[in-house]
């Protein structure tokens, strides 16, 4: 349902999606953070942009070896993280190029990849506050059908990432500023957000 | 943004072909990776201490690299640790058998990225690997609801004392417990009069008045934990010291004393705040044993200052004055 | 003006107050007279090498003080020449019966008062004074009309091959005449991205706008030849090596090269301008012997940096490879 | 005619004048110097202010010791300038404390002196640009008695001070700047005309 070229078209529409947004990303980070998420991201993705898809056999090969060019490429917080979260994406690929639920099994295995490499929780002021609420609301939306699942996971994403402001930083760079870290959208988050909307957009389904 | 650079993208690997160009007698440059590694490694029997982060703080790391302390310096992009890939390639390039000691300073990416490289030299290289984490910046006070403590100026101290018991022969376990020692017994405080400009971003990372600081910086141009009206150098000094002194008792110990130019500051000016840290600390009790002023670990082009004291036995005071022989220290050899 | 500072009027002082609680082993300072003597001065029989100038050009001289190199650097104000009753105290400090060596930036204030100083010395110290004024910077073309090319990078490598020379206990007359080949074999160039705040002035120097620099720059803050677009570093590097490549045929001989920081400049763009300059160089048919990279004459916080290359033979080489032994500049001792 | 306690009034006004003026004096040298020369003659004569005439013999003593302490304390290159000015002024100081044909004789001595350390000529945008006319205009007006000597040096110093204006430097640091020299005051002419002015001001005979 969901194979290598539509996979292709979710990584380079949000390769684009990064570019676009990689100032305006950077700009976040400057505010609590050290100025380069938005660069960051945009040298990561850009890595993945020019992975060629018809080289990988299906897509979890191809999502593996995504994950593999981040981890190698980006560097920081996100690089581990991003990285950590296609490799374990593509680990829990559902064989038969899955069914909403296997995908929405995978996201979560991506998103505990990420718990254990960062160790962040939900308030955190993370990209965590971003994925955790749209793997839910992935799952609670899967029975709907796969383009349901990712609108909501779109959506809770995007309101995660909007409950971040008010958040004081406890985990990453931000949580040096204290309390100077509330009134500020996270940066990963932001980015995490925009990822859940691209897959929303490019993957199969999505018109229903 | 004014800077004598050729292309943002390209500021780091530049520099290093510069650093290769320049020096050739005393490091060898892997471009490739990014590591400045030592030009007689991997020495047999020796534990390799590597250590590494974003760029931007020069002369830390690349500057360190020699006998008597590191074996190898990875460079990430500019405030960005480098990437498991590069730290692989270092720990590989210096390991002569004896484990390889690596030296993380506490910020979330640095560990991430430094973790999955040990998981990496683990599986693929059987290297066994030890790391020990930097945290010495007492502006974070809290450890429960932040990243912890950040690794700043102490760095240099652990990187010369690591690396010249790794000189002597020990072994990897004695090495990092060195290192660890070192980390428990430092403290460091920073200050910012003006932020700096990541080559990427085009722009200052934070602004400041023309009548303020910013206390309690990493080394990232990150804003810090407040921001005060600047004072004069004895002021400031005060507000370097006196945390430092409350986080870890100085008193009647040996200390080795930095003050650290975060980039823009001009040495005649860390003279005057070493006079006022001097002051400060030996009103305090504290004996300065032995002293460094200049630019160690900075922020690029960033203007402000970090003080950063060990509390030093004579072990401790014995490995400092061990010989070294690197582009940025080098005394003894 | 943002600086770590006391009191305008006190930065001196209290900075070489500062390096003397910083480096009691390493150096003696005369407070009263802003002068930095070796430990061991005067040194029975050997050739006394003092050098000074305005302060605000740290490490140079106080951080060229020590085994090989100077044996007492004399501190102005920032950026004005000492006065002679300094001199004379460093020229008596230093005397050991064999005469002492001046050397001199050329800069008419600096000129003058060393004269006034080896005049008083002759007189009533009964020393032997030998002066050498240094005037290495290619920015200054016309010596008819101006007040002659002023001394700037070279400055290192004279105090440096001069002091050598001293070490090995040869004569007023050979010091005086090897240091004199060094100056007559050097040649600089100097560009400013910033200007720089003299504290008691306050304020900067002068202006540049975001995309300006100021080419042909001397050390004092003072305004160039000509404002121009900031380029590239590697266009940058190019006006810098050209004007030295035209004023001097290095073709074909051994150079030692220096990329130096103005003081605001962060290492890693020195090494990307090294990069530029050694390709030049090299494309010039000009071999690279020996390099240094880093701050070594700046201008307080100003950005920029300076290109200094000496012309060099076996004896320049030997002579700059000898051990030294200071605050600043140390090896193979 | 001029004796000590007179030369203590000229000296004691000049300092509060440079002291006044020294934000201006360092404004004009950061045009064409280093934005020094006010501080460095704001410290100077403090230190000859801070002298206490009383304890010298005559005036002299008193303006040699004022020549020594200016190049002791001011550095740069008004140091030894004004330095030499005040020893040779002091040197060549008539016996008698003075008529005009004698100061007269003991400024083109002050003169001599700064021509001879420092090598300039008129015309090289330099303070001899202000003191060399002020000496003849003090000599050709001598015979009008010691008042108006000096209100004719003031006046030609004055003048020839704003004659640097459009003068290329050819010496000094200013020199370094070739055509960019062209169109500012040089500092120093700036504060030796300030020097005769005060000296027209405060020595005795100026009222006529
Ligand atoms: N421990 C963590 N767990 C999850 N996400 C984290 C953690 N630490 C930081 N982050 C995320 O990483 C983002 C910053 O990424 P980036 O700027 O690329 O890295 P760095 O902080 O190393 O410069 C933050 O906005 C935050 O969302
Ligand atoms: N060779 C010279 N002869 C006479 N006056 C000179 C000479 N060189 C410089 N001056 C004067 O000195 C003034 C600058 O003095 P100052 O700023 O105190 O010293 P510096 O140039 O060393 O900073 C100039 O404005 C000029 O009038
Ligand atoms: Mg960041
Ligand atoms: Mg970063
Ligand atoms: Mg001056
Ligand atoms: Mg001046």
């Amino acid at each position: 349902m969901v194979g290598r070229d539509d996979v292709a078209r979710w990584l380079a529409d949000y390769a684009a999606v990064v570019h676009e947004n990689a100032a305006e990303l950077t700009e976040l980070d400057r505010a609590i953070g050290d100025a380069d998420h938005g660069s960051n991201m945009d040298r990561g993705f850009a890595a993945v942009a020019a992975l060629d898809p018809s080289g990988f056999d299906d897509a979890a090969a191809y999502l593996k070896k995504a994950g593999m060019t981040l981890v190698s490429t980006v560097g920081g917080a996100s690089g581990p993280l991003f990285g950590t979260f296609f490799l374990r994406l593509g680990g829990a690929w559902p064989a038969e190029d899955g069914d909403a639920a296997g995908l929405g099994a995978a996201l979560r295995a991506g998103l505990d990849g990420i718990l254990a490499r960062g160790k962040a929780e939900v308030g955190d002021k993370t990209l965590v506050d971003a994925l955790a609420p749209a793997v839910d609301a992935f799952d609670a939306a899967a029975g709907e059908g796969l383009g349901a699942a990712l609108s909501a996971a779109a959506a809770a994403g995007a309101a995660g990432r909007d409950a971040t402001v008010p958040l004081v930083a406890r985990k990453g760079r931000a949580s040096y500023l204290g309390e100077r870290s509330a009134g500020h959208q996270d940066p990963g988050a932001t980015s995490m957000a925009l990822l859940l909307d691209s897959a929303a957009r490019a993957l199969p389904g999505s018109g229903g | 943004m004014k800077k004598l650079i050729n292309d943002p993208g390209q500021v780091v690997v530049e520099a290093l072909e510069g650093l290769a160009l320049a020096h050739p007698d005393s490091v060898r440059v892997d471009l490739e990776n990014r590591v400045v590694v030592r030009t007689d490694a991997p020495r047999p029997g020796k534990v390799g201490v590597i250590s590494g982060g974003g760029s931007g703080h020069e002369p830390l790391h690349s500057g360190f690299v020699g006998v008597g302390m590191l074996d190898a310096a990875v460079c990430g992009e500019v405030f960005t640790s480098p990437v498991p890939d590069q730290l692989l390639a270092a720990t590989q390039a210096v390991d002569g058998g004896a484990g390889v000691l690596h030296l993380v300073k506490n910020y979330t990416g640095d560990v991430m990225n430094f973790e999955m490289a040990a998981e990496l030299a683990a599986e693929m290289l059987g290297t066994r690997v030890e790391a020990v984490v930097i945290d010495d910046d007492v502006a974070v006070q809290d450890s429960l609801y932040t990243a912890g403590r950040r690794g700043v100026g102490a760095t240099v101290f652990v990187e010369k004392i690591a690396g010249a018991l790794a000189e002597s022969g020990a072994d990897l376990d004695a090495v990092a417990a060195i290192a660890r020692k070192v980390v428990a017994e430092s403290r460091s405080m920073g200050v910012a009069l003006t932020s700096c400009t990541v080559p990427a971003a085009g722009k200052p990372t934070f602004e400041l008045g023309e009548g303020e600081m910013e206390l309690g910086i990493g080394i990232h141009g990150e804003p810090g934990r407040e921001r005060l009206p600047l004072g004069t150098a004895a002021e400031v000094a005060g507000r370097l010291v006196e945390p430092i002194l409350a986080d870890l008792d100085f008193t009647g110990r040996d200390a080795v004393v930095m003050v650290n130019g975060m980039g823009g500051t001009p040495l005649i000016e860390l003279y005057i705040v070493y006079r006022e840290v001097a002051r400060l600390l030996e009103g305090a009790g504290v004996r300065i044993a032995r002293s460094l002023v200049g630019n160690y670990v900075t922020s690029l082009e960033m203007a402000g200052c970090s003080v950063s004291v060990l509390r030093a036995d004579d072990e401790l005071l014995a490995l400092w004055d061990a010989p070294v022989d690197t582009l940025s220290l080098r005394w003894g050899a």
